[in-house]
């Protein structure tokens, strides 16, 4: 799963390139997502141990060694409050920028910088 | 041009910074002690087969009462955001096919949500998850009529109510002095069925309405747009 | 005792079913809105009581039924408990600041609201790092969502840039959450053992740790702090500076413990930096509200700073810095938002409005003063010990970077307030509309820092109700400001001798003589402001505060009541200076160098030694063994108080400017003031020599301000701005003296303080009598006055005389003292200099006499009348004064000579009238005597001789067989000097005032060359802050 | 009783010093003549002009300075006088000199110039102002060197008793300061050339330009006075510069001719020079004789 | 006599001072000049001789006549040596050459300088035109006789007189004042009014006070 890591990495890296370079808004939001979207992964990999298997202790799993032979709980319940909170974020950033592009008819973010110094 | 530059400088940065941590990462062999004390005590203690779900809704389960509020918040701020505006937008008629299988098929949909939400103490699976199925079958629906309508007050008194109920949970814990949020405020049951790990599917049931709700309700909102 | 997780849990409740309860009325759900907030306050009251006073122990709230790493739990102590209280306090306020707005506004901003306060909550409370940041989030976007309450487009934009700055913080944080796991297994602060982080680990620390840093808005990562700021309503702005500010800070203060200490440190540097930088930038701003964003920024840096530099400090001393700078930083913040929301002007310019409305003014002056750390309120003393601290610690970059960054604030600042009182009302909407909420929520939070203020002199300092004094005397005539102006005159009169009386033991008769020039001098100056009309609001408060408080230096017993009765000195005459028709320039400008000299105090005393005994601080350093730096900065400071060159250019500008019943005070005894201060740098230094000769720079210096004032005032055509330079000549005279460091010297120094509080009196009151009567203070456009105004001119007269040293008026007995301890001590060259200076001061002397009082009188003038009563009184006291010196100089010569005795071995023969010296003699009464005679001899020989005398008028002079023009062009007044100019050439030119005009364009163009990296381009302000991350991350070296 | 004796003995010698001091301007002016190929007015022309001015049967007053000017200005002669004490050892010439030393001397110096630059300023006549400013100026810029040089004597003789600055330079021509000190007395002698007003520093009453400068409106006893003045403080002046300068004088002969060869030096100066402009005049003050000044100085401290 | 009356008396001595703006009025002195009796007999022959030998002349040149005043003062004639002097201001000199012709506008500044000099005060007339007008006898724009302006005591003929005669002149004078016989101030009190009219009435634009002081 180390390639689960780097992915995430990569993904949280070009995320935030994507957010320093792209000019238009909703590139800079969908930006922002795939950086969120990395660090979730990354969050994920980070729990993740050899040859075991899911944190769910039906019939497949020994109760009595569970503890042998699931992977971490913990980042699994982290990740999924992450991601709600990522797409609450980026739910508002959308309507952000909906509501920018209605008051002036552009996504560039140059455009916006009338606050300034 | 310099930005450029140190847009390049930045991420070179960022990459050295995060470097070591790949390199370095190794799997731990073993569960963290806190871990293993949630697997066993998820059996032990809160008789959930999902030991994922024990976490979220009991253990931690502040954190998911918050999740429940950002959720909350996005809707309300989203609400907040885009006024409604009463506009006859011209669009595009959903297709025959498209209508008919909706349909068929929302129904279906809310069922398997609502199964996904009740059954989120024994199988992968949970409110929140249960909560974005219900929505996506509203979604179908708007697909297929964009000029739909939904009943506010419903979504709102749903929406509203499951939050509520939550803390309502959540504060008997506190009157019976066993701690805010406790799940045991109801007995644990049987291991393994559906009425099990006491209030774990309750409340994983008011997520699931509330989530489903304040889903539908952002994506009416942003519907207009 | 109700739980406190009820006041998360409430507000969550209340937060799901706001919009429910809308639907049957908007009263309803406001009502369950602000009754949850009050709940809040009281529960967190309670709680915050129960720990201070009945010393509750810390509390933990565990959730889930299960205890620490497991479940998530909650912590209520006595610092939570200040910070919740606080927040919370001002969640109210604010949200009653908005009232009107969340009556209009749609339900979900109540709930924003709301919940944003349950996050603050919860994140304060909260042990657990995951839950931390699902609060964080809470609050963030609740936040987000809020910054557009008033939405337009400016309002939009700023909040997509903190949406995306926050969103990158965020996922910073999450990831610094989640590697902490990874390398210690746990979640909970109470859990996590710092020395898991070995190498790589500190990465994990550091993610965590600079996400929250980010969120404080460090420099240059914070421009789209400062968008908000300027763009978002200003309930709202207030809430995000305060209340988040004070949530997210007490999270980097909860994870401080995990940090190690070279991160520690970069923090605390990178505090400073953000403080000097945001204070710097600020100096350029016109927008008010981005203005106070960047003052605010700056205070979270400081905030920053005095955490981390205050943590091993004893507790005791950390609830003074850290929570005097929080309280005071936030709540005077808070305040001000509020009040720009009131005002409703974006430009400072426009803020002239102010002065309509004195209640607000009164509001904003204080919460400015606060904000500025003026004492008494809390951001003073929290300075006063966090230098302190620092020096000891040796930090003295960061020392400079605090003291400099607070001074541009002060810049600034106070700009603004002058602009305030002094600017031009402007000219559309000239009108504040009054809405209750909004006042109420602003003077609640005065009133609440005012408390502040006096539980910390209360309770952390033993000061006795003299120190309060000051601050007593404002309040009090506060509430009698409806008296007519006389009649709180003559109580400030009864005041005053009242406040004498008590003063009057004295420990050592250098007070005493000190106090006679203070407290005496000021009374009979007090007489002239009498003639004041009408009603005069706030003046005598103001007047009273000065007059204590140069009392209160007298008796000072610790270097902190010391610089406490300083400072009070400062901010009151700086009111006072204000109060003058064009004083804006001025009164910036003294209080600029007033408050640079202060902060040099600072360190000095700081750096001193402990004091041993617990007599007055003048006679306790004497046992103190001064560093030398210390000697050098308190008389650094002193002497920027008594206007020596290079820093005198406020002198003339507040002299000038300041109405001309106050001048007389400012010149003749708060230039005093910094001569006492030198004397008590110098008693300390003549018992313990260091090995530089510091003192005999400062006679240097002494000289030149001598001469070179001699020569500025030469060169003035209006009256008071002569009078101030002259002023700074002869303080100037006394600094000099001061340095010799030997009986005469000193003995000269004193008696020419004396000397000098009674002729500048004299001279300034007759100028104000003069201006009176002519409403001019420029010299040529006066003229001939000497036949309305006889009394006036008999009084400048003997004033000049006394001034110039001509025998036999007093004058020349400071004059022989001074020539004989020059050039008894060897300093020749300097004593040649000063003399110079004395032959200069003729100059100026006969240009103010005759331009105002002889010459030609002008049509305007012809029915003048001489000054009022109340002006001639003191200046006849003082006429009286200076002729019985002159008289019987033994009435004076004798006590100083016992005074100075103390310190040095005598060095004078004091045989009758006759005083000898090593080097010649004085008989002051057989001088008076002889010229007499000599006066009276040519006299008669006049009144024999002369033939039938004829009085002719203005107009009879011989002008070349032809008449006069007109008296404009008879009088020979304007630039009288011009030759002298002229032959000084290059000499004459204005270096001093070009030096320091120089360094304001240079702060200024630092200043705007700086805020250009805040390009209000979202994009930049992210980069700014990977760019940041990446920079702390190579300084911090893994 | 022994006040009435110091009175009588103070009349004697402001007596004999005014009528040295007129006569002294007779021969002045016969000196200057001379200079110009005339034979001059006889020695004794100024005290006619004085009778003759106090025997003007009106004057006209301006106000009340404008009558105190001359008397201010004659005391601040008187007192300048008064307070040196004129010949060494002689009681009748000591005057008042035990009320103070050299500095009171200096001062005193002023008492009568401000005095008179009030009177003037009161008559209103532009020209009055005009020569006050010259004036003023000029005395600070002269006063410097001035000041130096009595520095440099007061550091030489450890006193700013003028008795005691004179007995040190009894005994042998060559312990005068002189001869002890040469730089002092250079600056200093220069600074008398400016107060003593002769060209090059007459920029007072220039006579072409502010036709007499601060006494233009003076009339009658009022001139009078100030004409009586001017005996008297030129005598002051020479006799104070001879005791700290020139070994003083032990008679009422020695003193004459000493005197009377410190103001030629002034006299020659002023009937060779044309008159400097005001700044010029101001600044060779602060130029040369200040150096010179200095250097005396060092002089005296190092050497 | 009672106060009320010495008011009154004083007030009829007042000068109208007509010719001035009412603004004006009250920087000039409206006093008018009045004779002095001369001192004692002996007294005042000293003082006579004092004045005598004292002769200070304003260093006006009033008109062309003024030329022959320069060589008076260099080393050729050297009038210093009878104590006579030129003094730039009126206040201070006692001696008033009329250089020569006066036209209407020098009257104007004749007048005013000589009742600005201090008595007693002497009046040296040069040249032929003060005396008749001369070669101007029948200029329309100057007087013909000086002495119907001012009170004159010494006249010197001649177009131009040399310098000799003006020393001439100054001697006459020295004798006159010895003798006592020159009272022009008193003169000029006693017939002011006679003056002033015929100042007046050649001097239009009279924009001064009657009596200059």
């Amino acid at each position: 799963m180390i390639v689960a890591l780097i992915l995430g990495f990569a993904l949280l890296l070009i995320g935030i390139y994507g957010m320093l370079s792209q000019k238009n808004l909703i590139k800079i939001v969908i930006g922002f997502s795939i950086a969120d979207t990395g660090t979730h992964i990354i969050i994920v990999s980070i729990g993740y141990l050899r040859n075991r298997t899911a944190p769910i202790l039906n019939s497949a799993v020994d109760i009595s060694k569970a503890v042998q032979q699931v992977v971490d709980p913990i980042p699994s319940a982290l990740v999924l409050t992450a991601i709600v909170i990522g797409l609450a974020v980026t739910a508002l950033m959308l309507s952000f920028v909906v509501e920018l592009y209605k008051k002036r008819q552009s996504l560039s973010i140059d455009d916006y910088q009338e606050l300034k110094w | 041009m310099i930005k450029k530059i140190l847009i390049i400088f930045a991420m070179l940065g960022l990459f050295i910074v995060f470097l070591p941590l790949i390199t370095n990462f190794e799997f731990s062999q073993n569960l963290s002690e806190l871990a293993s004390k949630y697997v066993r005590g998820s059996v032990d203690e809160l008789n959930s087969q999902n030991v994922v779900t024990s976490v979220i809704v009991t253990y931690r389960g502040l954190d998911t009462l918050g999740e429940v509020t950002v959720l909350f918040l996005a809707t309300a701020g989203i609400g907040f955001l885009l006024k409604k505006k009463n506009k006859k937008s011209k669009k595009r008629v959903a297709s025959e096919i498209l209508q008919t299988a909706s349909s068929f098929l929302v129904a279906l949909i809310v069922l398997l949500g609502v199964y996904i939400f009740t059954h989120g103490h024994l199988t992968p699976g949970g409110g929140f998850q249960g909560g974005v199925i219900i929505a996506t079958a509203f979604l179908l629906l708007l697909l297929s009529d964009v000029n739909m309508k939904f009943n506010h007050t419903i979504l709102q008194v749903v929406e509203s109510f499951s939050g509520a109920f939550y803390v309502v949970i959540g504060i008997i814990g506190l009157v019976l002095t066993v701690g805010f949020l406790n799940s045991k405020i109801i007995p644990l049951g049987e291991y393994g069925t559906l009425f099990s790990a006491g209030t774990i599917p309750i409340i994983y049931s008011l997520i699931g309405l509330k989530v489903g709700s304040e889903l539908t309700n952002i994506l009416d909102t942003m519907r207009g747009e | 005792m109700v739980n406190p997780i009820y006041i998360i849990i409430l507000s969550l409740a209340a937060g799901f079913l706001l919009s429910i309860f809308d639907k049957s009325g908007r009263k309803l759900s406001l009502i369950v809105f602000y009754s949850v907030l009050t709940f809040n306050v009281f529960v967190i009251a309670d709680w915050f009581y129960r720990f201070t006073v009945l010393g509750v122990s810390t509390l933990t709230i565990n959730t889930a039924g299960f205890s620490a790493p497991l479940s998530i739990n909650l912590q209520l102590g006595i610092q939570e408990a200040f910070v919740l209280l606080f927040a919370n306090l001002t969640g109210l306020l604010a949200a009653i600041y908005l009232i009107k707005k969340f009556k209009e506004s749609n339900i979900s901003s109540l709930v924003l609201y709301l919940i944003l306060i349950m996050g603050v909550n919860g994140l304060v409370m909260t042990r657990d790092l995951f839950n931390m940041f699902v609060f964080l989030e809470i609050l963030s976007i609740s936040t987000f969502a809020l910054t557009i309450l008033t939405k337009n487009k400016k309002s939009l934009s700023a909040g997509f840039k903190y949406m995306i700055a926050g969103g990158v913080a965020s996922t910073f944080f999450l990831l610094g959450v989640v590697f902490v796991y990874y390398f210690t297994g746990n979640l909970n602060l109470d859990f996590i053992n710092p020395s898991d982080f070995t190498n790589y680990g500190l990465i994990a620390i550091f993610l965590l740790s600079i996400a929250v840093f980010i969120e404080l808005k460090p420099f240059p990562a914070n421009g789209w702090a400062l968008d908000v700021y300027e763009s978002v309503n200003s309930g709202i702005t207030s809430v995000i500076a305060v209340v988040n500010s004070a949530a997210i800070i007490f999270v980097f203060y909860k994870i401080m413990p995990l940090l190690p200490q070279n991160l520690l440190n970069i923090f605390g540097i990178a505090g400073v930096v953000t403080f000097f930088f945001s204070n710097l930038m600020g100096l350029k701003q016109t927008n008010a509200k981005r203005l106070l964003g960047y003052s605010s920024i700056g205070q979270m840096g400081l905030l920053v700073a005095s955490i981390i530099y205050t943590i091993h400090s004893p507790n005791k001393l950390i609830y003074l810095i850290v929570g005097g700078f929080f309280t005071n930083h936030l709540i005077a913040k808070a305040g001000l938002f509020w009040i720009t929301g009131i005002v409703k002007k974006e430009k400072i310019k426009d803020w002239g409005i102010l002065k309509e409305n004195k209640f607000l003014l009164i509001l904003f002056g204080l919460l400015l003063f606060a904000l500025s750390g003026i004492p008494p309120f809390p951001g003073f003393w929290a300075k006063w010990e966090f230098i302190k601290l620092l020096v000891h610690g040796k930090m003295f970059f960061v020392v400079g970077g605090i003291l400099l960054g607070s001074l541009f604030e002060i810049v600034f600042l106070f700009r603004w307030f002058t602009i305030a009182v002094k600017g031009e009302v402007p000219s559309e909407n000239p009108k504040i509309s009054f809405e209750f909420s909004k006042y109420f929520s602003t003077t609640i939070f005065v009133g609440i820092t005012l408390t502040i203020s006096v539980v910390i002199m209360k309770y952390f300092y033993d000061f006795n109700w003299f120190q309060f004094l000051p601050l007593i005397a404002v309040v009090v005539l506060y509430f009698l400001d409806f008296i007519p102006s006389k009649i709180k005159g003559f109580l400030s009169l009864i005041a005053v001798g009242i406040y004498g009386y008590f003063l009057y033991p004295f420990e050592s008769n250098l007070q005493l003589f000190f106090g006679i020039i203070f407290i005496v001098g000021s009374a009979i100056n007090i007489i002239a402001t009498l003639n004041r009309k009408n009603i005069n609001k706030g003046f005598y408060g103001f007047l009273l505060m000065m007059i204590f408080s140069f009392g209160n230096l007298l008796i000072a017993k610790s270097y902190l009541e010391f610089f406490l009765a300083w400072e009070f000195m400062t901010i009151s005459s700086f009111v006072l200076i204000l109060r003058g028709k064009k004083a804006q320039k001025a009164s910036l400008l003294y209080i600029i160098f007033s408050t640079a000299g202060a902060y040099l105090m600072m360190i000095g005393f700081s750096l001193a030694p402990n004091l041993t005994s617990n007599s007055a601080l003048i006679i306790a350093i004497s046992n103190i063994n001064l560093p030398i730096l210390v000697t050098v900065l308190l008389a650094i400071g002193f002497m920027i108080k008594s206007g020596s060159l290079g820093v005198h250019i406020w002198l003339p500008e507040a002299h000038a400017e300041a109405e001309s019943d106050v001048s007389p005070f400012i010149s003749a005894i708060l230039l005093k003031a910094g001569v006492f201060g030198l004397f008590m740098v110098g008693i300390s230094y003549i018992n313990h020599v260091p090995a530089f000769d510091m003192f005999y720079w400062i006679g240097w210096i002494g000289v030149l301000t001598a001469i070179v004032g001699a020569f500025l005032a030469s060169f003035q055509e209006d009256a008071k701005r002569l009078l101030a330079y002259s002023s700074m000549s002869q303080v100037g005279y006394i600094v000099a003296s001061i340095a010799i460091l030997s009986h005469l010297g000193w003995l000269s120094a004193l008696y020419l303080s004396f000397n000098h509080m009674m002729f500048k009196s004299a001279l300034f009151i007759a100028i104000a009598g003069v201006y009176y009567r002519t409403h001019t203070r420029t010299m040529y456009e006066m003229g001939g006055l000497i036949k309305k105004m006889p009394l006036s001119f008999i009084s400048v007269l003997i004033g000049i005389i006394a001034v110039s040293g001509v025998p036999p008026l007093s004058g020349f007995g400071a004059k022989w003292l001074i020539y004989s301890s020059f050039i008894e001590r060897g300093w020749y060259l300097q004593a040649g200099v000063l003399f110079f200076a004395s032959a200069v001061s003729f100059l100026y002397l006969y240009r103010l006499i005759h331009t105002i009082f002889l010459g030609q009188l002008k049509y305007e003038h012809q029915n003048v009348k001489e000054a009022p009563i109340w002006f001639l009184i003191p200046q006849v006291i003082f006429m009286v004064g200076i002729m019985a010196i002159s008289m019987y100089p033994n009435l004076i010569i004798q006590p100083l000579n016992s005074i100075v005795g103390n310190y040095f071995n005598s060095s004078i023969i004091v045989d009758g009238y006759n005083i000898t010296s090593s080097l010649g003699n004085w008989n002051g009464n057989m001088i008076m005597f002889v010229t007499m005679g000599i006066f009276v001899v040519p006299l008669i020989i006049l009144v024999l001789l002369n033939g039938r005398t004829q009085t002719v008028k203005q107009f009879n002079i011989v002008y070349a067989a032809e008449r006069p023009e007109s008296p404009q062009t008879t009088h020979i007044a304007y630039n009288m000097f011009a030759h002298y100019r002229k032959a000084l050439g290059g000499w004459g030119k204005p270096r001093i005032w070009n030096f320091w005009h120089e360094t304001n364009e240079w702060a200024h163009s630092l200043s705007g060359l700086f805020r250009q990296i805040y390009t209000g381009n979202g994009q930049t302000y992210i980069l700014h802050i990977i760019l940041y991350i990446v920079v702390i991350y190579f300084i911090m070296g893994v | 009783m022994d006040i009435m004796i110091k009175i009588l003995y103070a009349v004697i010698s402001v007596i004999v010093a005014t009528v040295y001091g007129l006569t002294l301007g007779g021969v002045v002016q016969k000196i200057y003549a001379r200079v110009h190929g005339r034979f001059g007015p006889p020695v004794w022309q100024p005290f006619i002009d004085i009778i003759k001015t106090h025997g003007k049967r009106v004057s006209i007053s301006h106000g009340i300075m404008f009558y105190l000017g001359p008397v201010f200005r004659f005391a601040g002669g008187l007192g300048t006088y008064l307070f040196i004490p004129v010949i060494y050892g002689s009681v009748v010439f000591a005057n008042f000199s035990m009320a103070g030393d050299l500095l009171l001397v200096m001062y005193f110096i002023f008492f009568g110039q401000l005095g008179m630059a009030l009177g003037a300023g009161e008559g209103g006549h532009p020209y009055s102002p005009l020569g006050i400013a010259r004036g003023l100026s000029q005395m600070s810029t002269f006063e410097l060197p001035f000041s130096l040089a009595v520095i440099a004597v007061a550091i030489q003789y450890d006193s700013l008793n003028i008795t005691t600055i004179v007995a040190a330079q009894q005994g042998s021509i060559l312990n005068w300061t002189l001869f002890t000190n040469p730089f002092a007395v250079i600056a200093a002698m220069i600074s008398l050339l400016g107060m003593n007003m002769h060209s090059p520093f007459s920029l007072v009453l220039a006579p072409q330009e502010i036709p007499i400068g601060p006494p233009v409106e003076m009339n009658s006893s009022f001139l009078a006075i100030l004409q009586t003045n001017r005996g008297l403080f030129t005598a002051a002046k020479l006799v104070l510069f001879m005791n700290l300068f020139f070994g003083g004088a032990t008679n009422l002969l020695i003193m004459i001719v000493k005197t009377f060869f410190i103001y030629l030096v002034s006299v020659i100066v002023g009937a060779a020079f044309p008159r400097f402009r005001p700044e010029q005049s101001f600044r060779f003050f602060l130029k040369w004789p200040t150096i010179i000044g200095i250097i005396s100085i060092i002089f005296i401290v190092y050497f | 006599m009672d106060k009320k009356n010495i008011k009154k008396i004083e007030k009829e001595m007042k000068l109208a001072n007509e010719g001035l703006p009412e603004k004006e009025r009250s920087l000039f002195s409206d006093v008018r000049p009045t004779s002095v009796t001369p001192l004692n007999k002996y007294l005042e022959k000293f003082l006579n001789w004092a004045r005598a030998e004292s002769l200070w002349f304003l260093g006006f040149g009033t008109g062309c006549g003024a030329i022959e005043l320069r060589p008076l003062m260099t080393s050729r004639y050297d009038v210093f040596r009878y104590g006579i002097a030129p003094r730039p201001t009126p206040r201070q000199s006692s001696v008033f050459i009329i250089g020569g012709y006066a036209s209407m506008k020098t009257v104007k500044r004749i007048v005013r300088s000589y009742e600005q000099m201090q008595g007693p005060k002497f009046v040296i007339a040069l040249g032929s035109c003060t005396i008749n007008g001369g070669m101007y006898y029948d200029s329309y724009n100057t007087i013909n006789r000086i002495d119907h302006y001012i009170p004159v005591d010494v006249y010197i003929a001649g177009c131009m007189p040399r310098p000799e005669s003006l020393i001439a002149g100054f001697n006459k004078l020295k004798e006159k004042i010895k003798a006592g016989e020159c009272d022009g101030m008193n003169k000029y009190a006693e017939n002011f009014d006679w003056y002033k009219k015929n100042q007046k009435r050649v001097i239009k634009d009279w924009n001064m006070p009657d009596f200059n002081w």
